[in-house]
């Protein structure tokens, strides 16, 4: 019975975290808490995998005198998480310097802002005459144009150098 | 003294080194790239040449279900020529500021070439996140605020893929208790349950991120559009066909069942339609041919889902078209960036430019003596022959998508010949650099016509070779490196299936 | 209707995981190359932490590709954020505030402390549980921690990179060797020593050494990057305050 | 031991759930360093010593820094763009 219960509340846990993790990637709104949510979500997958590896009445697979003959947990599963932990933390650190960097040029954490901007950033540069320009309304924010113009002027530069 | 190790190893070493190398010397940081590129096409073509039937290698020298294994077949090797083929014409030979670009195409150089070779799941999974982070940091080497914005989204949309193989992964160890891509093989029954095809469906849509699969590719015409067109073309090009790489060889190894197939096939046909018809809508030529490509991939899973030998031989032979076509293309938009409107008098200021971009869209239309018409006509044939009601509606869409796709290429071609005002005309000037890589190309391209049939005898090998699954796990465990110490159940179950 | 499609895949998503989860067999999973690994890897490897014989002797080209990734990861990031980075040298001096003389002195006294037990956690990696990824945390953490309490100290990024540079390519080099004694790429050599002492294990404690001084230098590099005490200024702005420099710089 | 466990996917699950919902960025950004404690401790109890010291120092450790850094830097500009626009 306690074994039943405890498989249930590892894998409960485990697949909750991913499912939690995955409904914040997709609905938030926040690039910052996309961000986390998608920690959450990684931290999830990893503890699936090391349950994958457990078995009960077993001891960590570390050999020392006393450990002869003694049941061991699988240390693959580990091995794999102790990879992808670390993975986990680089891409971290790049997504986040990417939200600043998106931050410092859009002036705004919200996903569905930066992506309008996006596109009307796409569609000036390529000089196609954007739909969604004139639904934005005048005003509330910097408009596309002179940004689009400070990207092809940075572009230019590039190319100069 | 010639291992396939190096092919993993000399580019990641490189990397490593290029900060220490470029800060004492800017020339040789500039020569080592293309070099360690030229030793890893040397390798890979040594192996090709003496390859007479698949091996595996045993990295680390530990017997294979345990250690990691690569396998070597004439697809496999194939690719490994491919990568460092595409990466020296695609170099940033110009790039003079900075030695970080180079270092991450380097890191890209060599995690593609462990993708391609790699027979164990979580080694895949590794190399995978490895050329994910390189195509990141290349996405925004362009540091406009776009490119910022777009990695970030295709970085999100990655980071989701990987949760998802990540877990597809862990299901898989959970239900046969190994990793092996073989081993798993072996004990494929284990996984024909509902747990079994989940993990392959959350790793199709995992490592689909990269192969432009139907659900998880918003990222591409953002990424193709803001990143500059050598990126876009080494992305679009070469990287989505590793990722299907990994995916059909999951298929062929360990999933041959009808629900795995007629996923690949859904998914493949959402992709098509999609694609092409956005394609069709989109009014300038990087989204385009984004789409395009998105539509293209389609095609190449429409072409592996279909059973046996003739679905394997379809789909290589539309995975290595696309992978000739549209970085030729998407070299192409690097000085016609703009509307295809704008591309009005493109063939007065490069007539060249404008020849070889009506051979590669005829090509991708598949006008007949093209080799992108053959390459269509094994998937219509390999579609008739399988028959089942969901094959004949791929057909239908398949021929659908041709019209729409002959449609918007055409328009562009019509734009590119019509007459133009001066002033608009030089901005459309392709230099003479841009235009001799497209012309590798394009060589490539003719140099595969003339040769259609020794050509479509070799790949009618490498796809049976590739989709013979026995021969793939009998290869593995044939393996004779580092001697076994105890005998194992495992070791009983291995002598069972020599 | 971005939220819309995206409820619509999470929830099925969401609904799948929990279906798999309803058809697991209680009872765990089979452990075919785990059981193997737990009865012949004393006797292949020789290291008493089983995990690291996985990590770094079955599984280490895994470990090979993860010191890559978090290269690749530095690298990008340094990429992604070096307009910011010139910008704060520039303006170190400014930034320099008065720090507290107790915040500075026990950073510096908790120096040695961390590099010590980072250097501990590292050389025993195979022996208690630890190794190169967590003491390369802890040493990162070391150089970090002064940055933290001495502002605008800076990093010496050249030396950084001469660090994770040779590191890198030492643990890559070790396996070559193996290579040209004619065994496998990365295959362990020397002997495997006495089990459950410092010095055995072959190469695994020069592998984690590696690994360790490669994860050190890597996060210190991708932390100094991010903590670079500069502000965040639209581009724009910023080309006219350097331009504004030049010229009062010029008169 | 199963209280134990219990107790710490409880308190996984609920801190996961507060990243999505609390209003402060500071809340959570703790709430994901709670998860990680509660995923070291339960890495403890699943026998895996390696993991769960690689999750205590990375997880709630190290990432924990990034993410505050992260946000201290976006917070600078938050402040100074608000105090910009009055003076305007």
């Amino acid at each position: 019975m306690t074994t039943d219960l405890i498989h249930w509340l590892l894998y409960g846990g485990a697949m909750g975290l991913i499912v939690i993790g995955i409904v914040g990637v997709v609905t938030l709104n926040n690039i910052f808490r996309i961000v986390l949510a998608l920690v959450i979500a990684e931290a999830g997958a990893n503890l699936l995998l090391v349950i994958a590896g457990y078995r009960f009445d077993a001891i960590a697979p570390i050999l020392t005198g006393s450990s002869v003959n003694q049941l061991m947990v699988d240390p693959v599963p580990q091995a794999m998480v102790l990879t992808s932990i670390v993975i986990g933390v680089g891409i971290q650190a790049l997504a986040l310097a990417l939200v600043l960097k998106v931050y410092q040029n859009y002036k705004t954490l919200d996903i569905r802002e930066i992506h309008q901007r996006l596109s009307t950033d796409i569609d000036s540069n390529s000089g196609v005459i954007s739909l969604l320009s004139s639904e934005q309304p005048a005003g509330e924010r910097p408009l596309p144009e002179p940004s689009a113009q400070n990207e092809t002027a940075q572009l230019n530069q590039g190319g100069d150098k | 003294m010639n291992n396939i190790a190096f092919n993993v190893a000399l580019p990641l070493l490189t990397a490593f080194l290029l900060p220490i190398i470029s800060n004492n010397s800017k020339s040789a940081a500039r020569f080592i790239g293309p070099f360690v590129l030229l030793a890893m096409l040397g390798f890979a073509l040594a192996y090709f040449n003496m390859l007479e039937h698949p091996i595996a290698i045993a990295l680390g020298g530990f017997r294979p279900p345990l250690g990691i294994t690569f396998h070597l077949d004439n697809l496999s090797l194939l690719m490994a020529c491919i990568i460092p083929l595409i990466m020296l014409l695609l170099w940033p030979y110009a790039n003079k500021e900075g030695y970080r670009e180079e270092s991450l195409l380097l890191l890209l150089a060599g995690s593609a070439s462990g993708l391609a070779l790699s027979s164990d799941l979580f080694n895949i999974y590794v190399f995978y996140e490895l050329l994910s982070v390189a195509s990141f940091g290349l996405a925004a080497a362009n540091r406009t605020g776009a490119a910022f914005a777009a990695t970030f989204r295709y970085l999100v949309m990655s980071g989701l893929g990987t949760v998802l193989a990540l877990t597809g992964i862990g299901l898989i160890y959970t239900q046969t208790g190994t990793l092996n891509l073989a081993h798993i093989g072996l004990l494929a029954s284990q996984l024909n349950n509902p747990v079994g095809l989940s993990a392959f469906a959350l790793i199709v849509v995992g490592i689909g991120v990269k192969a432009e699969i139907f659900p998880v590719n918003g990222w591409v015409p953002e990424v193709y559009s803001t990143a500059s067109p050598r990126i876009s073309a080494l992305l679009a090009g070469l990287i989505s066909k590793l990722a299907v790489l990994v995916i059909i060889r999951l298929l062929v190894v360990a999933y041959q069942v009808p629900e795995a197939l007629n996923l690949l096939l859904v998914l493949g046909m959402l992709g098509i339609f999609w694609g092409e018809l956005s394609a069709w809508r989109s009014r300038d030529l990087k989204r385009m041919l984004s789409f395009s490509s998105i539509g293209q991939l389609g095609m190449v899973l429409v072409a592996f889902s279909i059973p046996g030998e003739a679905g394997m031989f379809a789909g290589i032979a539309m995975m290595l078209h696309h992978l000739i076509v549209k970085p030729a293309l998407f070299m192409l938009t690097e000085y016609w960036n703009g509307a295809i409107d704008k591309l009005k008098g493109a063939a007065k200021s490069s007539p060249l430019a404008a020849i070889l971009f009506m051979i590669f869209a005829l090509s991708l239309i598949g006008v007949p003596p093209l080799p992108g018409f053959w390459a269509k006509l094994l998937l219509v044939n390999g579609l008739v022959e399988a028959s089942a009601s969901l094959y004949i509606t791929a057909l239908v869409v398949l021929l659908t998508a041709t019209v729409i796709e002959a449609h918007y290429l055409m328009r562009t071609a019509i734009h590119i010949y019509s007459k133009g005002k001066k002033k608009q005309r030089k901005k459309l000037h392709q230099t003479p650099f841009n235009l001799t890589i497209v012309s590798v190309f394009a060589v490539v391209l003719i140099v595969a016509l003339v040769t259609l049939a020794p050509l479509g005898n070799k790949l009618n090998k490498i796809a049976a070779e590739s989709s013979d699954r026995a021969l793939y796990i009998n290869t593995t465990f044939s393996t004779k490196q580092a001697p076994m110490r105890k005998q194992t159940s495992l070791d009983q179950q291995m002598s069972k299936v020599q | 209707m971005r939220n819309v499609s995206a409820l619509v895949f999470a929830s099925g998503l969401a609904f799948l995981l929990l279906v798999i989860t309803w058809q697991f067999v209680v009872g765990g999973a089979p452990m075919l190359i785990g059981e193997a690994i737990l009865q012949q890897g004393a006797d292949e490897v020789g290291a008493a932490n089983l995990v690291t014989s996985v990590v770094l002797g079955y599984r280490g080209i895994d470990t090979l590709g993860e010191i890559a990734i978090l290269f690749t990861a530095s690298t990008a990031t340094s990429l992604v954020l070096s307009s910011l980075s010139t910008k704060s040298s520039s303006n170190k001096k400014e930034s320099i505030r008065d720090e507290g003389t107790i915040l500075a002195s026990s950073a510096s006294l908790f120096f040695p402390l961390l590099i010590t037990l980072g250097m501990y956690i590292i050389l025993h990696g195979h022996l208690t549980p630890g190794g190169g990824f967590q003491g390369g945390v802890i040493l990162a953490a070391a150089f970090f921690l002064p940055l933290l309490a001495v502002p605008g100290r800076g990093v010496n990024h050249s030396g950084l990179a001469l660090v994770e540079g040779f590191a890198g390519a030492s643990f890559i080099v070790i396996g070559i060797i193996a290579l040209f004694q004619g065994n496998a790429f990365l295959q362990p050599f020397f002997s495997h020593g006495e089990m459950g002492s410092l010095l055995s294990a072959g190469t695994l404690p020069l592998l984690y050494t590696a690994v360790g001084l490669k994860v050190g230098a890597e996060l210190s590099g991708l932390l100094a990057n991010l903590a670079e005490i500069g502000e965040i200024v639209p581009e724009s702005t910023d080309l006219e305050e350097s331009s504004l420099q030049t010229e009062s710089n010029g008169s | 031991m199963t209280w134990v466990i219990a107790l710490m996917v409880i308190i996984m699950l609920a801190g996961a759930i507060t990243v999505l919902f609390v209003e402060s960025h500071v809340s959570a950004i703790a709430a994901t360093s709670a998860v990680s404690l509660a995923l070291s401790v339960l890495f403890v109890i699943l026998q895996a010593p390696d993991v769960a010291m690689t999750e205590a120092v990375v997880g709630s450790g190290l990432s924990t820094v990034i993410l505050a850094l992260a946000l201290f830097r976006i917070n600078k500009n938050h402040g100074k763009q608000q105090s910009e626009q009055n003076d305007a």
